[in-house]
């Protein structure tokens, strides 16, 4: 359970203060989905910093299952936009960095890791360095290192961008599969209309900066089996557009 | 790593197991040759006394070693003395030493007198027995006190490169460097020997000269006999062990002139005098010492 | 990138020494500067008789003096460079102790700790105590802030920010750091070495200059070239090893 | 991040500076470590008849040996970064000459550029610029290959690359550098400015350590620190400037 | 004129030698366009960094205009997949890197400057770092330094792919207007099949590693106006769509 209320954000510059959110006010439900549409700059990222403990300077309230933000207690999967691999650590490294530091003791996942690499399409790849893959691959890497945690907050910053169609679709069952079995609480960035209905329980839109909840929609073709290659999915997705469009453009 | 005790074991006999040992700070000079020898002719063990020689490449180093109390006597010159004194240590003159210290002209220098000297470069190091030693070579010529033009060079083989290659007149020396410059062409003008000045000694630090008196008494005993040794045996029966010993260059075999070694004694108080009138003349103390504060003379006389 | 071996660019560089020096000889022309070839001739005869034993003595106080610097330089670096406060609090005190010339020391450390040993490893450790510090403290400074988001997110503590980021960000810069030090632990042996022994490179070279004795000043100063390099192409190899995320 | 200015934390600095050395000279209790109270009030006596003019000169000494230093290291060290023939080539040359202890030149400095100013500066110089080559270099060294990429497909000659990478991306390597040779640089002093001169805080230093004076010696030290701590904060506050983009 | 024959890229790993790319033959008039897709990690960037001469080891032929590539000779604009931006640069200065280095005299394009930061919608930006912006806005000050260049060949790796939909939309609009003022040859890397479709002439598609060319295709709804609304866009996208999911599932 999610409760984001009355947040602002300011980023402080060296001469001035520019606000990259206002007034947030959104709640999440345990184990629900929620996908994130904004136009670029709306501040989309730094909620989800806020939300990561990365951001501790914000006004209002930000609370997980009734909690203050604290990475310690909480166990945490983010992405960030751009991957945050350490670039000193091999492939097999940076994916085992989460459980690493989050489960000490319970390191039998060794199976988990090798079958996530393997659904991921990473095999082989596991003695490079980030710097040796390319752009696509490190995203995977990302994503196999949040999935591996099973954390109980997911929080992803336009997860699939980097991947070809296909490869896309793929990862995002990867990732229902797993929602499916730990039920995480997920946020996810997107700027893919489609993806936003493909995943997301809840739609958020967002306005451009400063960041304000324009429209929460609760998205009733969640979930269903296949429901990409149905009619209702195509309207849903360019009514949602539509309604974008309109409200960017104010 | 135990300064130059040489190889000898400890001498463990019954009638001298009281002595306590006695360390001793030595420079690469003549004034050290007498330890040197007392060491490795066994005369300090004779007296039943173990010495520990400690070489030290600087006189600031020498100097620290004895102010933090790693020594119990060195080396030293009455300068350092009184600037000890002056600083706060407590430490007293037991006898003198010999040494020798040498004005040398380089070679390519038409330098008759010292006189010739006026206005040119000499080499010294500054606030020391060298710089002493220099202002009385001059004012026994009658040069004024400024007379000549001192360069300061505290490094003694950089004086003796900055001599030899002609960027200098002359600098003072002390043995055996001087003996180095003078066989490679420089032409010695005045040496302390000649002016009848010395004014090396040897120093202890209060709380040798109370606790070891023993020990500094047996350590003269031994110290004569060397002096013995010396006048009595050429030089060519130890050179090759000084040179091993004292860190004296390989050159100065055949060119060499040791000093006449003294029995010790202690110095002279007109000698004492010279030095605290010099000293605050130049202001580098403030009280003059007496006699009697900085010479303590239950060893020699 | 290499198809000649190291080695090779290692002899390359000895023989340009070697003419260097040979042609500042050759120009000079004075006992001062003896031309290469003596001063190896020198080096030879005398290695095993003298030298050997001389550099193995500083070897081991170089090698001790720069293990205590890193062993409390890196923590200390890491602190300063991580938490703000330890930085603010120690800067200064670094700033104005940095700058002593550890020879005004030397009465201080004779003191406490004799002659002996422990004297030239303390003198060596406080020359090249502060330069690992600030090249650490520095280091960990210029690691960008995006670096830490990952591990803040799984709320990691301290030791495995060190771990995971602090030390492998900040080891290209310590590597440097501890080539300056090793590099300045050897060059100022001429005074760690010269009090209360006859052993070292230190103490053999002052020896020899106060005995004018430039063919074994110079052969010493070869003995210590000698152990740089090592010592340097050392920590080039630990480099290709620990760093090796960088040379790809 | 600073709501107390930086001045603040200088003053706890030097506070826990004294009182650290107030802690030694109690517990010595010998000349050797004067208390600070009297060092202070000698300082303060001594200022303007003596340390004044011999700081301004070693200050002089320090900034010019510190420009040529920097004047020859950083394009060296630029070159041996980016070009991996120059490093090569230099790289077994500046292992083999770093370690060289300057005492050992000191002789023929002396004799080729005499007992003035230029042999002070130079041996300085000589000191502090392998400091400044290596840090450079290794600076240059761990640049990510990314980085050059827009510039590389800009078909971005050497001099665009020195200035638009090179330059900035090595700069907080630099000034860590800078202040390694500022402070080595003042810390050798003692033996750089003890010939052919009389003026100088080393010169200084070393006469009233003759002299057995330690409370003029600590006073120069004192002089030191503050001439060290003077420049350090002014290459901190340059670092804010320079690397603006670093301190966001 | 671009002319690609039998290229074939190589990566030395540690231990291994992996292919990225093998015996690519292309060819592409002047002033074309010409989208590649291509499955995450096929080697896309790796072929837009030999064009771009980054990559300088290659088996095979590569010309520009009948030259071999030479960037000191040739004026590319490059878009890397991370943007490219120096990161000590505002983002003025970033923007300005490539006619800096480019037209060394011609410095009077400040107003050119000031309407691409406007087009692009980064005005009041100028004078931030890149470490201060959010990860669209890094990518449109990529674009902005490539279209001000005025290049003879565009390279662009996934450039729109931080954008939300209708800043992607404008700006693809702006990269149309450039591309029809100056004529730009251009490649341009996507995972849109609609982008492909809307910004190529040709549209080439990519094997899984090692890449090789697998289909070219002559895009006839290139350069329509107003062509994404109609029919005609949404049937070859499909086609499109349907072609390579059974080209990669090979
Ligand atoms: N520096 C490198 N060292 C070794 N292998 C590399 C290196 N860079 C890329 N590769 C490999 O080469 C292949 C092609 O990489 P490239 O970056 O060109 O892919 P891409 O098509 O751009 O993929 P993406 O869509 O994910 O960005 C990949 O399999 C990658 O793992
Ligand atoms: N470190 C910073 N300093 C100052 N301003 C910043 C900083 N980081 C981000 N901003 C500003 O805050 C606003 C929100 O940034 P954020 O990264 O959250 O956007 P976003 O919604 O993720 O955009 P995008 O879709 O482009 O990634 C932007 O206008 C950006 O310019
Ligand atoms: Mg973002
Ligand atoms: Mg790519």
């Amino acid at each position: 359970m999610i409760r984001i209320k009355n947040l602002s954000v300011a980023y402080e510059d060296r001469n001035s203060n520019n606000m990259a959110l206002k007034d947030i006010t959104l709640e999440l439900a345990a184990g629900e989905t929620c996908a994130i549409i904004g136009p670029s700059g709306c501040g989309k990222s730094t909620l989800l910093k806020v939300l990561a403990g990365i951001i501790k300077k914000f006004e209002g309230t930000v609370e997980i299952n009734g909690q203050a933000v604290r990475p310690q207690k909480q166990k945490i999967g983010f992405i960030p936009q751009n991957y945050g691999l350490l670039p000193w650590k091999t492939i097999y490294e940076n994916i085992r960095l989460g459980v690493k530091i989050k489960n000490k003791q319970a390191s039998d996942n060794r199976q988990n890791q090798a079958a996530m690499v393997q659904l991921l399409g990473l095999d082989g790849l596991e003695h490079r360095y980030p710097g040796e893959l390319s752009g696509g691959q490190q995203q995977r890497v990302a994503l196999a290192r949040a999935f591996l945690l099973q954390p109980d907050l997911l929080l992803m910053d336009e997860p699939f961008s980097a991947l070809d169609a296909m490869t896309r679709e793929e990862i995002q069952n990867v990732f229902l599969q797993v929602w499916r079995k730990h039920s995480v609480s997920t946020i996810l960035v997107t700027h893919h209309v489609e993806e936003a209905v493909y995943l997301g329980r809840k739609i958020v839109i967002l306005s451009a900066t400063p960041g304000r909840v324009s429209k929460i929609i609760d998205n009733p073709l969640f979930g269903i089996e296949g429901v990409r290659n149905q009619q209702d999915f195509f309207r849903l997705s360019i009514e949602l557009r539509k309604m974008i469009k309109e409200d960017w453009s104010k | 790593l135990t300064g130059c005790t040489g190889n000898k074991t400890e001498d463990t006999s019954p009638k001298h197991s009281q002595l306590q040992g006695l360390t001793i700070g030595l420079m690469p000079d003549v004034d050290s040759i007498p330890f040197i020898i007392a060491q490795e002719k066994g005369y300090f063990k004779e007296e039943g006394l173990t010495v520990t020689l400690k070489s030290f490449k600087s006189a600031m180093e020498r100097d620290s070693a004895l102010q933090s109390g790693n020594l119990d006597g060195t080396i030293s010159d009455m300068l350092a003395e009184a600037f000890a004194k002056a600083g706060g240590f407590d430490t007293v003159i037991t006898s003198l030493t010999t040494g020798s210290y040498k004005m040398v002209v380089n070679k390519n220098e038409t330098v008759a007198s010292i006189k010739d000297l006026q206005g040119k470069d000499v080499a010294v190091s500054k606030n020391t027995v060298i710089e002493y030693v220099t202002d009385k070579i001059a004012d026994e010529s009658g040069l004024p006190a400024n007379g000549i033009n001192k360069v300061v060079i505290p490094q003694i083989p950089a004086r003796l490169e900055m001599l030899q290659n002609g960027k200098i007149a002359a600098a003072t020396l002390p043995e055996p460097l001087a003996s180095v410059a003078i066989k490679n062409g420089g032409k010695l003008v005045n040496s302390s020997d000649r002016l009848g000045i010395n004014p090396g000694v040897l120093l202890f630090t209060a709380k040798a000269v109370n606790g070891k008196e023993q020990e500094i008494h047996a350590m003269y005993r031994a110290y004569n006999k060397a002096v013995d040794y010396l006048a009595k045996e050429p030089l060519e029966n130890y050179i090759d062990l000084v040179i091993a010993k004292g860190g004296f260059p390989q050159d100065v075999k055949g060119a060499l002139v040791l000093p006449q070694y003294k029995k010790a004694v202690a110095p002279d108080p007109k000698d004492i005098d010279a030095v605290m009138t010099w000293l605050q003349a130049r202001q580098l103390i403030k009280n003059k010492y007496s006699y009697s504060e900085l010479v303590d003379t239950r060893f020699v006389r | 990138m290499r198809k000649k071996g190291p080695g090779v660019w290692y002899l390359y560089g000895t023989v340009i020494f070697f003419v260097l020096w040979q042609a500042a000889a050759y120009w000079v022309a004075l006992p001062i500067i003896p031309p290469p070839a003596a001063v190896m001739a020198n080096f030879i005869e005398i290695f095993v008789s003298q030298i050997a034993v001389h550099g193995f003595y500083s070897l081991w106080r170089i090698l001790a003096g720069v293990f205590f610097a890193v062993l409390i330089g890196i923590p200390l670096g890491l602190c300063m460079g991580y938490f703000s406060g330890w930085d603010k609090l120690f800067s200064p005190l670094v700033y104005l102790t940095y700058p002593i010339p550890k020879i005004a020391l030397l009465p201080v450390v004779m003191l406490v700790f004799g002659l002996g040993e422990m004297s030239k490893i303390l003198m060596i450790f406080l020359i090249i105590v502060f330069q690992v510090i600030v090249a650490v403290r520095d280091g960990v400074k210029s690691i960008p802030k995006e670096t830490y988001y990952p591990l803040y997110s799984l709320g990691a503590g301290f030791p495995d920010i060190v771990r995971d980021i602090l030390i492998p960000a900040s080891m290209p810069k310590f590597l440097t750091a501890l080539r300056v030090a090793m590099a300045t632990a050897i060059s100022v042996l001429f005074f760690t070495e010269t009090f209360g022994t006859q052993y070292g490179m230190g103490y053999f070279i002052m020896d020899a200059w106060l005995r004018v004795n430039y063919l074994e000043m110079y052969s010493g100063i070869v003995a210590l070239s000698s152990i740089g390099l090592t010592l340097f192409s050392t920590i080039d190899y630990l480099e290709r090893k620990l760093c090796k995320w960088q040379y790809q």
